[in-house]
C-alpha cells in the first residue's frame, strides 16, 4: 500500500475529492496546512504598514491506496487540482507498511 | 406638514377617547416641548443603535471570509445616510411636499428662533426631529447589505446607499410622512413597516436579482447549497439590538410624549412591539421544529424580526393579543418565505426579503384589522405605489452602477473572500478556518 | 395593590424627610403621570436589555458545541416570558392579591380609562407598568438557563420556562409586590434580590441537581475537571450589559419619577448599585489573586453581577461606602460558593448559583444593616418562603419532565455538543475547533 | 462652581437668542430639577456604556492571546474609577476650587437637604451629578488601556488607573470644569477634548513610551510589522458602542434638560455629534483608499471615533456642515497619525492616540472657529497646560511603577500571550488558533 | 524506528493516550483532521435547505516507535479507538529512517 | 527524495523557515499541531478548580527534499528549533518514493 499525499489549493479539494471517489477510493483524510513556496501571498496594508502573508492556506488530502491503484489515484488527483497557476501545489507517495481499520481489525488493502 | 401631524392624529383617534387634557390648538407648554424633544432624542439614538444591530446580525450570518466587509459597509452607510439626509434627504422629504410626490431641494438647518421666543408650536427642537428621522432612513439602508452581501463590491454599495439614502428613501417618505398624496389619501404606516422595511426590502431584492446569486448557492440540479452563516451569538446579539432599539422605532413614532394620551400611546406602541416579536418567534420555532424536526436558530432570530416588521405599520391600535398574532403571522411568512425565494434563485444572504419586505408588506396590509381608519384599498395602494417606485427607481440605480463601475466582484474574489481581496484584511486572522 | 405602592412607601421612609412637593393623596398631576411612565419605558428597556446581557454572558461561557443552543434559549425564553406574562403572569401577580398568597387568572389588557378622562391617579400608563414587571419576570427565567445548559434539551427547558414565568415566578412575586402577606409583614425587597435573582437560582439549583452534573465535569477521585468558556469577551459583553441593564432594573423599581422625591431617590439608587457593582468586583479580584494567584477573568465579571445581586434588594438607603461593601461581600462569596457547589457536585456551568442565589440571600438579608424599617427575621421568613415555595415547584416541574418528555441529553449528544445534535446547525462552523 | 454652570453659560451664549422661559436667577422648578437629573442619568448610562465599546474595541484589535486580558483591563478600570471617584475623585475636581488648581479630599457624599425641603436651586440630585462625571472619569481611563496593551503587567496597570482616576483626571479637570484657573480664563471644553480625550492621550502616550514597544512590531531595518487585531465585529461593535454613547457624552454635558433652551441645546449637541462621527469616518475611508488603495476597516473605525473626539470640544456652536467638516478633518488627522506614531516607534495598538490625542486637540483648538467667545490662545493655553501636568504626572507614575513592582512582561510572557501567563486562561479556548 | 498514524473519534484521545502512554510511550503528537469515508454526516438543514457534512471531525494521533513496541501500540490502539460502529478509522505504519531529539541532538530510538 | 517531518516550538518557525531557505529549500508546508512529551503544560486554575493542559501547541514543518540535502536540512533545523530546554521537539526522517509538481507534472527532484 502507498500514502499519497496531495498538498492542494483549497477551492480544488471538492474537484479532487470527486475524482478519486470515482475511481473506487472510499476513505480519504484531509487536513488544513499552510504552504511556502513560489506562489507568493499578496502585499497587505495594515493600519499603514506594509506587510506580506507568506504562508497561504492549503489542503491535504491524505489517502492511502492499494499499489495498483497509485498510478489512477495520483493522475486524478493532478488533473482535477491543476488551475496551471504557481501554488497548485505537490503530490507525495510513501510506502505504507501495514494498515488496519480499526473496527474491524482488518488489515492490508481489506482495511482501506 | 410632517410625519408628526398626521401619526399623531392616528394616534389620537386610536386612543379613541376624549383626552382631557389635550386639544390640537392648545398652547403647547414649554415642558410639553421638552419632554417631545427629549423622546424624540432617546428613541433616535435606540434608533441608531439598530445600525448596531444589523451590522452584528450580518457580521453572524455572512461567512467569515466576508465578515470584515460587511462590518464595514454596515457602519458606512450609517455615515452615509447621516450626511445625504443632511445634504438632500430631509428637505426631499419634508419640505413643502403639500400633498405632492416629493419636498424640496437644500441644506437642512435647524430653526429653533420662535422656541427660543417663547413659542413652542413647533412642538420639538428641529434637530431632535431630524435626529429621529434621519436615523429611519439609515434603518431602510441596513436592509440592503445584508441581503446582497459576499459578492456586491465595496464601493458600488456606497453609492447605491447614497442614492437610497438621498433620493428614494425620502422621495416615496414624502408621500405619507411627509404629507404628500398618500397621506392625503389616508394611506396609514405607523412608524414603516412599508416606507422603512420594505422600501430597503425592494431595494434589495432588485438588487440581489441584478446582481445574481453568489457562486455556489444555486447547483444546476436545482438543489440550493446552505452557506452557513460564521458567527451564531453575534446574529443572536444583532438580534437582541436590533428588538431593543424597536421600542424606539415604533415607540418614538408616536411623535410625542408631552401628555398623558401620548405617554399612554407609547406604552401600547412598545408593549404591542414586544408581543409581536415574542409571537414571531414562537411562531417561527414552532413552524421549523415541525417542518424540519430541528430548530433553525437563524430562523428563530428572522422570527422576532419578522414580527417587529409586522407590527411596525400600526402597532397602536391592536390588543396584545391581536399584536402577538400579528406578529406570528409575520413570523410564518418569513420562514416560509425563506424557500420561496431561494426556489426563485434570488439568494438573500440573510433574509432580509422575507423579513423585512414580506413581512413589511403583510403587516402595512393588517393596519384595517385593528384600526378603523385604515382602508385596505388605500394600504395596497401605498404599498404598490411605494413597491413600484423604489423596484424602478432602484433597478435603474443598480444597472446604471452595473455598466459604469461594475457592481460584482469577480469569481475568485469571491472564492477568496471580500475580506482578503476588496478590502486586504481578515476579520478573524489569528484564527484557523476551514475554507468553504 | 402593586409594587409600586410599598416600594414608593419604602422610598420615601428611606428619604427620610420631608418631600415638599409631594403628599400621597394629592393629586398627580399629568406631568408626572407621564414622567412616571417614560420612566417605566426607558427604565424597562434596559431590564429587557439584559435578556442580551444574559445571552452573551451565557455565550462566552459555555463551550463551543453548545453555543447556538445558548443563544436559541436566551432569546427564545425572553419571547415565552412575554407571552406568558400577558396570559397569565401579571395578574395572578398583581390583580386582587389583597394581602394573600397569589392573584387571580385572566388575559391582561391595559386600561387607561381614568387617564384618558384626566385622572390621573393611577400614576402611570398601565401599559408601561407591565411591561417593566414582564422585563422582570424575564430575567428571572435568563438566571435558570445558564445554569443548566450544555445538557438539558431544548424543549424541556422551554416547557420549564413556561411554568416559570406563567407560575412560579407570578405567584411567590404577589406575595411581596403583589401586596400579598409577606407585604404586609413588611417584607423589602426594593428590586429583586429575592424575588427575582434567588427565585432564578432556587428554580436553576432544583434543575442542575435534577439533571445531574455534566458528564466529565467531575472525576470519580473527586477531581473537578474545568470545561471553560469558549469566548470570553462575549461573557465581558454580557457583564458590561447586565451592568447597564441594571441602572434600569433598580432605578427603575423606584417606580416613579415625577417629583423630587423619586428623582433624588432614582439618583441614589443608581450610584449604589453602580458602587455594589465595582465593590463586587474589584473584592472578588483581589480574592482570587490571593487564591489562585491569577485574576480569572470569569472569576472578576461573576464578582461585579454579585456585587449587582446583593445591593438589589436594598440600593435605596446605604451611603456609597456602605453600598461598596454589600457589593463586595457579595463578590467573595460568589468566589468562595464557585468551589462549594463543585464540592456539592452541583454543576452550574456559568456560576449562576454564586451569583443570583446566594448572592440574592445575601442581598435580602443585608437590607437591615442601612435600612431602619426592615426587619431582619422578617426579610428571613421572606427568603425562607419564597425559597421553600420555588424549590418545591420546580422540583415537581423539572421531575414531571423528566419523567414524561425527559429533561436530558443523551451522552453521545452531550459530547458531540447540543448545537449539531439539538438544533442541527454550529455556532462557528467557519473556524477549526478544538474538540472538547 | 461646578461644570454645570461654566457650560450652562456656554450654551446661553451659543443659542444666542433670548430664552424667554429662563433666567438665570429664576428659581428652579421641581420639573425642572426632575427633568435634569434625568437628563445626567440616563445620558451617564450611555456614557458608562462606553467602557464596554471601549472593552469591545480593544478587545477586536489585539491578537487573541491578549484577549481576555484586555477584558478583564477595561472592566476592571471602570470599578476602579468608581470606587476612586467616591474616595478623593469627586471632592478634588469639585468641591471648593474657586478658581484655584484642585479641589479639596474626602470622601464624596450626596447631599439633597435643600431639594427634598423644596428648594430646587441645585438644579439636579447629587448623586446624579456624581453619576455623570464618575463615568466620564472612567472613559479618560479607557483610553489608556487599549494603547499599552498586549505587554504591561496587569497589576501595575491597574494601579494606574487609580493615580489617574483618583488624582491626575480629576487635577487637572477642576481648572476647567471645577471652576478652576483655566475656567476663569474662558478655556472652553464642552464634553472634555481635553479633559478627558487627550488626558487619557497623554497618559497613553508616556505609557507606551516608557514601556517600549512590542517585541517584534519595529524591526531594526525600520520596518513596521503589523500585528492585526484578532477580532474585527467586535472592534466594530466597539465603536458603535462608542459613537451611541457619545450622544451622552455630549448631549449630556449639556447639563441640564429642564427647558426649552437646554433642550434645544441638546438636540444640536447630539445632531453635531453624528456628523463629526459621519465626516471623520467617510474621510478616513477615502483617504485610506487614495493611500493604500483598500479601504482599512480598523482605519474607518478609527476615523469615526476621531471625528466624535474632534468635536467634543465645542458640539453646541458648529453649524451640521462644519460640524462635518471638524469631524472630516478629525478623521484625516487620525489616518495621518497612524504611521506618523509608528515612524517614531511608539507603539499604540489600537491607535488611542491618532484619536484621542491628536483630535482631542484639534477639536479644542478648532472651538474658535465657531465659538466667538472662545479665543484661540487660552484654548491652546489650555491644551499645553494639561497636557504639561498631565505628561509629567504620568510619567512620574510609569516610572515609579517601573522601579518599584515593574510595569512590563517578560519577552516569553509576551510571545506566549499574557492571557496564559498573566491570568491563566484563553479567551477562545476552543478554537485553533494561529500562534502570531 | 516506525511511525504509527492513528485516525480515530475524538473522543476516543483520552483512551488511546491513556493506553499507549502505560505502554512506556513518552510522546505523540496529534492533529485536528476531517475524515472521509463510509460513515456519513447527518442530513442538516440551515435555513430550510437540506445537506451533509461529508467531512466528519477526527484525531490523528502520530507516533514514532521502536520497532519492536510497534504490535504492541497498533494493539493498545485499535483496542481503545474501538467503538464498533462505522467511521471508527484507521491506523497505518510507515518506516522511519531518522529520528532526531532537536534538544539534544540525540537520535534513533534514544530521541523519542 | 526524503520528507523531512520537524516538530517545533511555534515561536521558531521563523529561523527554522529562514535557516532552510538559507540552504535553497523553496518550498514547505507547515502545520498546526499538539504535542505531549516530556514537556509538561503548565498548572491553570479556571474557577477555582485546578488542571494541567496536556497538549501543547507545536509547529509541524514539513519539507521534502532530495537526498543529499537531507543532512544539511536536517543540520539546519536542529540548530535553529533548539532552545535547549525541553519540548524543543523531534525531526523524524521517511522516504518519499515519488514527487509530483501538480502544475506542471514534473516528478522526482525537478519537482520540489
Ligand atoms: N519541498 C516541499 N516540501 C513540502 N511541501 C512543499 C514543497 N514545495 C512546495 N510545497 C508545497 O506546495 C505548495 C505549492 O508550491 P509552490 O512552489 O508555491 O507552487 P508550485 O507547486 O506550483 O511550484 C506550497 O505552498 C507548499 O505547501
Ligand atoms: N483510504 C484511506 N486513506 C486515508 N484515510 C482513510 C482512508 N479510508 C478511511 N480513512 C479515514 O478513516 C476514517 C474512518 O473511515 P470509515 O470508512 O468512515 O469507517 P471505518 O474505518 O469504520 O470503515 C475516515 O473518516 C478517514 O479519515
Ligand atoms: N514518539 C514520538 N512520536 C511523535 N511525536 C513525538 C514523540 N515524542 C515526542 N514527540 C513530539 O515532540 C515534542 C517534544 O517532545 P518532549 O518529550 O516534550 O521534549 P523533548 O523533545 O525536548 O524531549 C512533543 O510535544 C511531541 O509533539
Amino acid at each position: 500500500m502507498k500514502k499519497i499525499e496531495c498538498i492542494i489549493k483549497p477551492f480544488k479539494l471538492d474537484d479532487v475529492k470527486n475524482a478519486i471517489t470515482d475511481l473506487g477510493v472510499v476513505g480519504m483524510t484531509i487536513s488544513e496546512v499552510r504552504g511556502f513556496g513560489r506562489q507568493k501571498g499578496q502585499n497587505e496594508t495594515y493600519r499603514g504598514a506594509e506587510y506580506q502573508v507568506e504562508f497561504l492556506p492549503k489542503i491535504k488530502v491524505t489517502v492511502v491506496v492499494a499499489d495498483d491503484q497509485v498510478p489512477a489515484v495520483v493522475g486524478a488527483m493532478q488533473e482535477n487540482a491543476r488551475t496551471g497557476r504557481i501554488g497548485d501545489g505537490k503530490i507525495f507517495v510513501t510506502n505504507v507498511e501495514q494498515a488496519i481499520r480499526i473496527r474491524t481489525g482488518e488489515t492490508g488493502s481489506d482495511s482501506l | 406638514m410632517k410625519k408628526s401631524f398626521f401619526t399623531l392624529m392616528a394616534t389620537l383617534f386610536a386612543v379613541a377617547l376624549p383626552v382631557a387634557a389635550f386639544a390640537e390648538d392648545a398652547p403647547v407648554s414649554e415642558i410639553t416641548y421638552v419632554l417631545n424633544t427629549f423622546s424624540f432624542l432617546v428613541m433616535g439614538i435606540l434608533v441608531m443603535w439598530m445600525a448596531a444591530g444589523f451590522g452584528m446580525l450580518e457580521s453572524g450570518l455572512v461567512r467569515q471570509k466576508n465578515v470584515a466587509t460587511i462590518c464595514l459597509k454596515n457602519i458606512a452607510l450609517f455615515g452615509i445616510a447621516g450626511i445625504l439626509f443632511y445634504l438632500v434627504g430631509y428637505n426631499l422629504m419634508y419640505a413643502g411636499v403639500d400633498g405632492g410626490y416629493m419636498g424640496s431641494f437644500g441644506l437642512w438647518g435647524a430653526d429653533d428662533a420662535a422656541a427660543t421666543a417663547g413659542d413652542y408650536s413647533a412642538g420639538y427642537a428641529a434637530a431632535s426631529d431630524w435626529f429621529f428621522q434621519m436615523v429611519f432612513c439609515g434603518a431602510a439602508c441596513s436592509v440592503v447589505s445584508g441581503c446582497v452581501a459576499e459578492r456586491i463590491k465595496l464601493w458600488s454599495f456606497m453609492a447605491f446607499c447614497i442614492v437610497l439614502t438621498g433620493f428614494i428613501y425620502p422621495i416615496q417618505g414624502s408621500w405619507a410622512w411627509g404629507g404628500g398624496w398618500l397621506a392625503e389619501m389616508g394611506f396609514l404606516d405607523f412608524a414603516g413597516s412599508t416606507l422603512v422595511h420594505s422600501v430597503g426590502g425592494w431595494a434589495a431584492l432588485t438588487g440581489a436579482i441584478i446582481l445574481g446569486a453568489r457562486k455556489g448557492k444555486y447547483s444546476k440540479d436545482g438543489r440550493v447549497n446552505p452557506m452557513p452563516g460564521s458567527n451564531i451569538p453575534l446574529a443572536t446579539l444583532g438580534t437582541f439590538i436590533l428588538w431593543m432599539g424597536w421600542y424606539g422605532f415604533n415607540g418614538g413614532s408616536v411623535l410625542a410624549l408631552g401628555d398623558a394620551g401620548s405617554a399612554i400611546a407609547m406604552s401600547n406602541v412598545m408593549v404591542n412591539t414586544n408581543m409581536a416579536a415574542c409571537g414571531g418567534m414562537i411562531a417561527a420555532m414552532i413552524l421549523v421544529q415541525v417542518l424540519y424536526k430541528k430548530v433553525d436558530v437563524t430562523m428563530a432570530l428572522n422570527g422576532a424580526l419578522a414580527g417587529l416588521v409586522a407590527i411596525t405599520a400600526g402597532p397602536d391600535t391592536p390588543s396584545l393579543g391581536a399584536a402577538t398574532l400579528i406578529g406570528a403571522v409575520g413570523g410564518v411568512l418569513a420562514v416560509l418565505a425563506v424557500p420561496f425565494f431561494d426556489k426563485l434563485k434570488v439568494d438573500d444572504v440573510v433574509g432580509a426579503l422575507s423579513v423585512h419586505l414580506v413581512c413589511g408588506i403583510w403587516g402595512t396590509l393588517a393596519v384595517p384589522i385593528t384600526n378603523a381608519d385604515a382602508s385596505f384599498v388605500t394600504q395596497l395602494i401605498g404599498v404598490a405605489a411605494i413597491g413600484a417606485f423604489v423596484v424602478v427607481t432602484s433597478s435603474l440605480t443598480w444597472l446604471v452602477l452595473k455598466y459604469t463601475i461594475g457592481i460584482r466582484c469577480g469569481e475568485e474574489e469571491e472564492y477568496k473572500g471580500l475580506d482578503v481581496t476588496e478590502i486586504g484584511m481578515e476579520a478573524y486572522p489569528d484564527f484557523q478556518k476551514i475554507n468553504t
